[in-house]
């Protein structure tokens, strides 16, 4: 049975068995290179469902404070590996609670980066169709058509994955993908060593050219799954005023650092801003870096042990920092 | 020590002659400093009543621990210029509500890195301990801090 | 007004001549993401994108505006007062800011200047209501060298709107890309002084070019999929201002404010106070009705505190409540908010599903609009200048 | 808003170095700013009525005071603008003068700085908002942590006055450094004859009991109101029953070192550490006893007539709630044989230090007072004392005075030539004689004259054995030639410290210390044995090196605060603390999570959610959890983000 099948089957029995009011999993948006989050409440529709490497959407967002309809709803949703470890980190500070919530993991073998996608051709992406594991092939509405290797096409973070099978969850579709060995490897960061390497008068008119394009719209904040204040968000905040409601490159970069400050230690770097950010701003690069540093401050990976605390939630005496 | 360190303080650093590079702002540079109430305050306080000259560069902040320092505040101020900041505490063990200290750590350590990711030079920025009693040190954390500040010179941030 | 002729390679030259009066403003790639920027010698602007990330409208509906400059002063004492007198007392001084520099914005699409259109009627005190100096004064200054669409994308619906890929509502010249270069069609007075202003850069056209012209405006319109029947679109929204169906749509919203932010219509915004000392700026700076904060009242109480609410907002002020007020769609159906939004929430669906009469079959309004297209081409062909919306 | 801003020239202090009337004069310029003065001494009588004057006549309702340290006179100004009807925390305070004009000389230069921190104050005060302390009810019981001669006499002026007091003492008697010394000077009178009633007016008063062998493990709470977890050591011997008769110590088999006597003679396994203990019970050293090591022997459990022998006894815990600590911890000698490896490093037997000469001196010393070299028992004939061994010396990093030794140097000098006979030759090597309390001048001009001990000044480069002797070398700095003496005994006047573990103590009562343990009183003049920890107090050496009048006249002060304190029903908690505003509280719980005092907590509301809250009588105002909280809807009265935002742009306003 596929992955897919196995979702479909999931959700159909959740439902009903009435163990969930509704089903989140992925279904094709309006053509076949679009997919979009999925509530399903009838288990008839859980054939919508699919799962594909373009599933990209982390659901946990739509589980966490201000997201669900009603507050108390019991929820079904799909994870991966990566948006697994945003679900533990939730769990980890009792923001969710996981007696409302059944979990179906889904193993993954890399996501495609769409965007990478959208830069190989100038006419509009309207169709991607996986001929087999590992190939994507793309239509565009002019016509054009071409195969890729998907290894070529995916997200960053996908090269480097540490965690394809979800860490957290009550069941799992099909197999486990192969993992890696965690003790040998250490999470690899080699993306940044591109900007690390710039010198700090290059790196300020980077970031300046970077976040002039900012407009603010929130999207990160808001699908970030681990970010949990939105509509109290202090980025809003007119007192106290820490980031000006100006839009700037300066203010904006400043808003992007609050973001990140408040998510450091419980962010795994699942990537959900950076997809979602319309002027494709890299914060991906911002969170990656966060997470190197914590890494390296603590040996310390969030949301992967349930167990664990957030590292600034927490302090040792035998942290070696300052002189 | 007190005597080496006073001379060469209060003249270089202040002189605003900057070496910040072409079109730089010609002034002095300014560094904003936060500093809890109960150690570092009270150690710029005993750097004043032992007379331990210091660059006149230095703003203090005063606010109850370094835990209630949100690292947010230094990248606050790079945002609104500022040519450098000083966070100062509490020694680990010290901290009067007892425990301010090891939260702050981690946050400053991770700003630290994150300030330099920005580009800002890492010269711009330091967090530290001084207690009550350390006049002398706080003298020479603020002399050598607004040194190295001015050597860059006034900073003109692009993003930040 | 007689039409004109560009050649591809002369377009650089004309764009410099624009740029010797005003401010060029066009959309370039960089790093892969089409931007309306302004342009620079040596830039090449990219038409093979057919919308910008962002639509133009920030450059005339600022994002951040800074309109008033203020200053508190104490007044001085007057030698030997006494008392009260003595007591020195604050005044303030305003120093209002209106800065409009002269600006031409070419290559956008008929869709970003329908944007600018509807927009018009908010800022330009249409019955009565609010007229913006700072907005009219930069709109006023504002030149819109449009480009007809040569390949409309799945999201575009102009024509569902009452609009068309090569629309000359409300622009000032529209281009048309042809075998070579460009048929020029200046429509305004304005757009006649840039097509005289360019001199020898622009030609004559032949026949064959007018002709084909012609020909590529009804390829492109007939690209347009038809998304929905605006008819009855309005009554239908009042009619299910209730339905259970807004908040099953909402579902997948994350209530950012993409699609308001990208939008060329869009035009909410909010203003601030920022104050140091005695000094402060009075700015606005673009809001959305996704924002939970946008309707937040003193009180802490929010009518519209629930995610839903907010999305069934942007869809009925956009077909209904503005409409009502301003006699104009505030939709241009240019798609940037479906292809933008992190969830690609469809607002075609959503006017399919809840624009629908209520007994009717969701889907049903799709089939008859296929008809209007090659109608609405037509019809904005003869157009010179704004139409209204039924 | 109506600010008042006064300068202060503080006489020369401020003056001198920056141009106050010039700054009061720009003051006005400055927003809400509608009245400013420069006043001579603002914290003087003239100059307090004329900020209350200017309150009223000009209508102030914010004022900023700018002058010394608001350590200085903050409370001072927080009065002064409290009598003029005004709330207390409407007055802000720009420190210009510890920070300013102290560490700036050049006039131009401090005026600049000076106007920026004031700016920042008046940025600071308009984000000040009228705050009401807070009563909690106040426990009257006194905790006091050692039972040395401080101890002993707070606790006693402390029972007198009618409070309950407890002493915890981590040796199994109370008596601490005094109960060891032979005679104190300048009076020679025996020392245990004036301690020792004082030790049993603790056993025996209502109000006063004593825990001794028992530790403090962890304090919370705030002044009035302590919680106290106190462990007490197993002795293996059940105190209910002991009478301290020392049957067992008599009979016990093993040997262990006798701390009391400083190591000089080993004591039993089992040990009451001197006949006037208090309380006279006996405990078991478990590392030295037969029984614990080997499995074999219970002697003691044989011969006790009273059965109190427990070899099951474990550790207790016991928690229990003060209103006021009083910390009392005294000291240690300064371990001379880890640093001096010139003096023999502890391995010349014929060198001893100070508190172990105390000893030997000793009547109920382990040689009954009487005077011998360590390595034969010989009577010594030549004994050389040698001053300042660990203290003022910069290299073992002992800086400071040990305050007492030049004083006990010369009582054990005068003593050496009563107990070994006047013909000894008594040599004091000396850096300065500091002879500064009463009588005490005149003390050492009686042994340097009318005994004979011969004062060396100049440091001993070196001791070594030789032919029996150990020979002194060192410089007689006023005749400047080497001497050289061979000496019987050579008595070292070691310094002293603060107690081992008075550091960790210190951290565990969040008060302030320095880099060698002693702890920091509030202010060096004005509050010399409180902390800044408020109810924690200090008496004794814990705080530095004093002799017995100092410690004893220290001890009754920290009574007689202790009783100020504590003579209130009610205290006045600082209303400086955090307090969320649940309008914005996204129930993340962070807040609880970083509390060290757990102030904050869940407060269900009327719709049924649940939302943090600060306990305002808990929250000791440190702001971890307003740093902490995503949303800053946690608020740090007196503290505001608004207010250190407005202070950070005011400082950089003229940057950009």
């Amino acid at each position: 049975m596929s992955r897919q099948d196995h979702i479909r089957e999931f959700a159909a029995n959740a439902l009903t068995e009435k163990r969930v009011d509704y089903f989140i999993g992925w279904k094709q948006g309006y053509n076949s290179s679009e997919m979009i989050p999925a509530f399903v409440t009838d288990p008839a529709e859980a054939d919508q469902l699919v799962w594909n490497p373009l599933c990209h959407h982390n659901l946990v967002t739509f589980i966490k404070r201000n997201m669900p309809e009603p507050a108390d709803a019991k929820v079904g949703l799909c994870v991966k590996g990566c948006d697994s470890r945003t679900l533990v980190a939730l769990l980890q500070e009792g923001l969710v609670d996981k007696d409302r919530l059944y979990v179906v993991g889904v193993p993954c073998d890399g996501i495609v980066d769409r965007r990478k996608l959208e830069k190989m051709f100038s006419s509009e992406i309207t169709e991607i169709e996986f001929p087999e594991r590992g190939k994507v092939k793309v239509t565009t509405r002019a016509g054009e058509t071409k195969e890729l290797d998907q290894k070529d096409v995916e997200l960053i973070g996908c090269a480097h994955c540490r965690y394809p099978n979800p860490l957290y969850s009550d069941n799992t579709a099909g197999p486990l993908e192969k993992e890696p060995d965690r003790e040998e490897t250490k999470p690899d960061w080699s993306a940044l060593e591109q900007y690390e390497s710039l010198s700090d008068d290059v790196k300020q008119a980077l970031l300046e050219k970077i976040y002039a394009t900012c407009i603010r719209c929130f999207a990160c904040i808001h699908v970030c799954p681990v970010c949990v204040c939105w509509d109290k968000c202090v980025n809003r905040s007119r007192q106290p005023e820490l980031v000006s409601q100006k839009v700037g490159p300066k203010e904006n970069l400043l808003f992007q650092m609050v973001h990140m400050f408040h998510v450091a230690g419980r962010c795994p770097s699942c990537g959900a801003c950076d997809r979602a950010c319309p002027v494709e701003i890299p914060l991906g690069l911002l969170h990656a870096k966060m997470n190197k540093e914590i890494y390296d401050m603590f040996g310390f990976e969030p949301g992967v042990k349930l167990d664990e605390k957030p590292v600034f939630q927490v302090f040792d005496l035998k942290d070696q920092f300052g002189d | 020590m007190a005597e080496a360190t006073n001379n060469q303080a209060s003249g270089a650093a202040t002189t605003g002659a900057a070496p910040g590079g072409a079109g730089a702002p010609d002034r002095p540079v300014k560094v904003v400093g936060i500093v809890c109430n109960w150690c570092s305050y009270a150690g710029a306080d005993t750097a004043g009543v032992g007379r331990f000259k210091q660059p006149a560069n230095l703003r203090l902040i005063r606010v109850p621990c370094t835990g209630r320092i949100d690292p947010l505040f230094a990248l606050k101020a790079f945002e609104k210029g500022a040519d450098g900041v000083l966070i100062s505490g509490c020694h680990p063990g010290d901290c009067h509500y007892s425990e301010g200290n090891y939260y702050a750590r981690r946050k400053f350590e991770l700003a630290e890195r994150m300030i330099h990711h920005l580009g800002i030079p890492p010269e711009r920025f330091k967090w530290t301990w001084v207690s009550a009693s350390e006049g002398q040190r706080w003298q020479k954390v603020v002399t050598e801090f607004v040194a190295g500040v001015q050597k860059l010179g006034p900073r003109e941030g692009k993003a930040l | 007004m007689a039409s004109k002729y560009l050649k591809s390679e002369q377009l650089p030259a004309f764009l410099e001549s624009l740029a010797k009066n005003a401010r060029v403003v066009a959309p370039f790639k960089r790093d892969g993401v089409t931007q309306y920027e302004p342009w620079q010698s040596g830039k090449d602007v990219e038409l093979d994108v057919l919308l910008a990330k962002q639509s133009p409208k920030e450059y005339v509906f600022l994002q951040t505006e800074t309109y008033l400059k203020f200053g508190y002063e104490m007044a001085p004492v007057p030698e030997g007062a006494e008392g009260e007198d003595a007591v020195p007392y604050e005044t303030v001084k305003v120093d209002p800011q209106n800065e409009a520099p002269k600006q031409v914005i070419f290559g956008l699409r008929p869709c970003d200047v329908r944007g600018f259109v509807q927009m018009d009627q908010v800022f330009g005190g249409y019955g009565g209501f609010y007229f913006d100096p700072l907005y009219n004064a930069r709109r006023e200054a504002t030149t819109l060298l449009a480009v007809t669409c040569r390949e409309p994308r799945s999201t575009c619906f102009c024509t569902s709107v009452g609009g068309c890929p090569s629309s000359r509502e409300g622009a000032d010249v529209l281009f048309t890309q042809i075998e070579g270069g460009f048929f020029v069609e200046p429509i305004t007075d304005k757009g006649e002084a840039i097509a005289e202003a360019a001199g020898a850069a622009l030609t004559d056209p032949t026949d064959t070019q007018a002709t084909e012209a012609n020909e590529a405006k009804l390829a492109s319109a007939t690209k347009v999929d038809p998304a929905f029947d605006l008819e009855g679109v309005r009554d239908a929204l009042h009619d299910n201002i209730a339905d259970k169906r807004w908040a099953d749509l909402a579902m997948r919203c994350v209530s950012c404010g993409t699609c308001t932010y990208v939008c060329p219509s869009c035009y909410c915004f909010s203003i601030n106070d920022s104050i140091v000392e005695t000094k402060g700026d009075r700015y606005r700076c673009w809001d959305n009705c996704f924002n939970p904060v946008y309707t937040e009242e003193t009180s802490g109480h929010n009518p519209r505190a629930k995610k839903m609410n907010r999305f069934r907002n942007r869809f009925s002020h956009k077909f209904w409540y503005y409409p009502d007020k301003y006699d104009s769609l505030l939709c241009s159906g240019c798609g940037r908010c479906i292809a933008n939004c992190p969830t690609r929430i469809d607002i075609r669906e959503v006017i399919r599903v809840m624009g629908a009469p209520k007994e009717a079959p969701a889907a049903s309004g799709a089939v008859a609009a296929s008809a209007a297209a090659a109608a609405a081409v037509a019809a904005a062909a003869d157009t010179t200048t704004e139409g209204k919306e039924a | 808003m109506r600010i008042g801003v006064f300068v202060c020239h503080c006489g020369s202090n401020i003056a001198g170095t920056v141009d106050v009337a010039e700054l009061a004069k720009r003051a006005l310029t400055l927003k809400d700013v509608v009245y400013s003065d420069h006043p001579m001494y603002t914290c003087s009588e003239p100059g307090q009525a004329g900020i209350q004057q200017a309150i009223k006549d000009k209508k102030l309702d914010r004022v900023v005071v700018s002058a010394c340290s608001p350590h200085m006179h903050e409370q001072t100004f927080r009065r002064t603008v409290e009598g003029a009807g005004m709330n207390p925390y409407l007055m802000e305070m720009a420190n210009i003068r510890e920070h300013c004009s102290w560490i700036h000389p050049d006039m131009a230069e401090g005026t600049e700085k000076a106007w920026e921190i004031i700016k920042m104050a008046v940025a600071k005060a308009r984000q000040l908002e009228p705050l009401y302390a807070n009563e909690v009810s106040v426990n009257k019981d006194v905790l006091i942590i050692g039972g040395g001669v401080a101890g002993i006499q707070a606790a006693l002026d402390l029972a007198d006055a009618g409070l309950k007091v407890t002493i915890v003492e981590k040796e199994t008697t109370i008596g601490g450094t005094m109960a060891k010394l032979d005679k104190t000077f300048p009076t020679i009178d025996c020392s245990a004859c004036i301690l020792t009633p004082r030790m049993v007016d603790c056993s025996q008063h209502e109000n006063i009991t004593l825990m001794t062998y028992s530790e403090v493990e962890k304090v919370s709470g705030y002044v009035g109101n302590f919680t106290v977890d106190i462990r007490r050591k197993a002795a293996m011997v059940d105190w209910n029953k002991c009478v301290g008769c020392d049957v067992c110590v008599q009979k016990c088999p093993a040997k262990a070192p006798n701390l009391f006597d400083e190591g000089l003679e080993p004591t039993k396994a089992i040990y009451i550490p001197f006949p006037q203990a208090v309380p006279k019970r006996a405990a078991i050293q478990v590392d030295y006893c037969r029984y614990f090591q080997t499995g074999k022997c219970k002697v003691c459990e044989r011969v006790c007539p009273a059965g109190a022998i427990d070899y099951e006894q474990k550790d207790t815990s016991v928690t229990k709630e003060f209103g006021a600590i009083v910390v009392a911890t005294g000291l240690e000698v300064f371990p001379w044989e880890e640093h001096y490896s010139e003096y023999g490093g502890g391995k010349i037997k014929d060198v001893i230090s100070g508190l172990q000469y105390e000893r030997m001196l000793n009547a109920s010393g382990p040689y009954g007072g009487h005077v011998r070299r360590m390595s034969d028992g010989a009577d010594p004939k030549t004994v050389v004392f040698i001053q300042c061994v660990g203290s003022r010396d910069e290299s073992v990093n002992r800086p400071y005075c040990s305050s007492v030794c030049c004083m006990y140097t010369a009582k054990q000098a005068l003593l050496t030539k009563d107990h070994c006979g006047m013909d000894t030759d008594v040599y004091v090597f000396y850096i300065d004689i500091r002879a500064t309390g009463k009588g005490y001048e005149e003390f050492i001009k009686r042994v340097q004259t009318e005994f004979g001990v011969k004062y060396v000044r100049g440091r001993v480069s070196k001791l070594y054995e030789q032919d029996g002797k150990v020979m002194v070398r060192g410089t007689d700095t006023l005749l400047g030639e080497q001497v050289e003496i061979p000496a019987d005994l050579v008595v070292l006047a070691s310094g002293i410290q603060p107690a081992d573990g008075a550091k960790q103590l210190a951290q565990t009562l969040n008060i302030s210390y320095d880099e060698f343990g002693f702890m920091k009183e509030g202010h060096p003049k004005l509050r010399p044995v409180e902390t800044n920890t408020a109810g924690v107090f200090l008496a004794g050496v814990c705080q530095a090196p004093k002799d017995i009048p100092a410690t004893v006249a220290q001890a009754s002060g920290t009574a007689s605060k202790v009783i100020g304190l504590l003579a209130k029903d009610k205290l006045k908690t600082s209303p400086q603390i955090a307090v969320v505003n649940q309008k914005n509280c996204v129930s993340c719980w962070k807040c609880i999570e970083v509390c060290p005092f757990s102030a904050p907590e869940k407060q269900e509301l009327r719709d049924g959610t649940y939302k943090s809250h600060v306990i305002e009588t808990v929250c000791q105002g440190c702001g971890i959890c307003v740093a902490t909280c995503p949303v800053n809807t946690i608020e740090l009265k007196g503290f505001t983000t608004d207010a250190i935002l407005d202070q950070i742009e005011e400082v950089l306003q003229s940057q950009l």
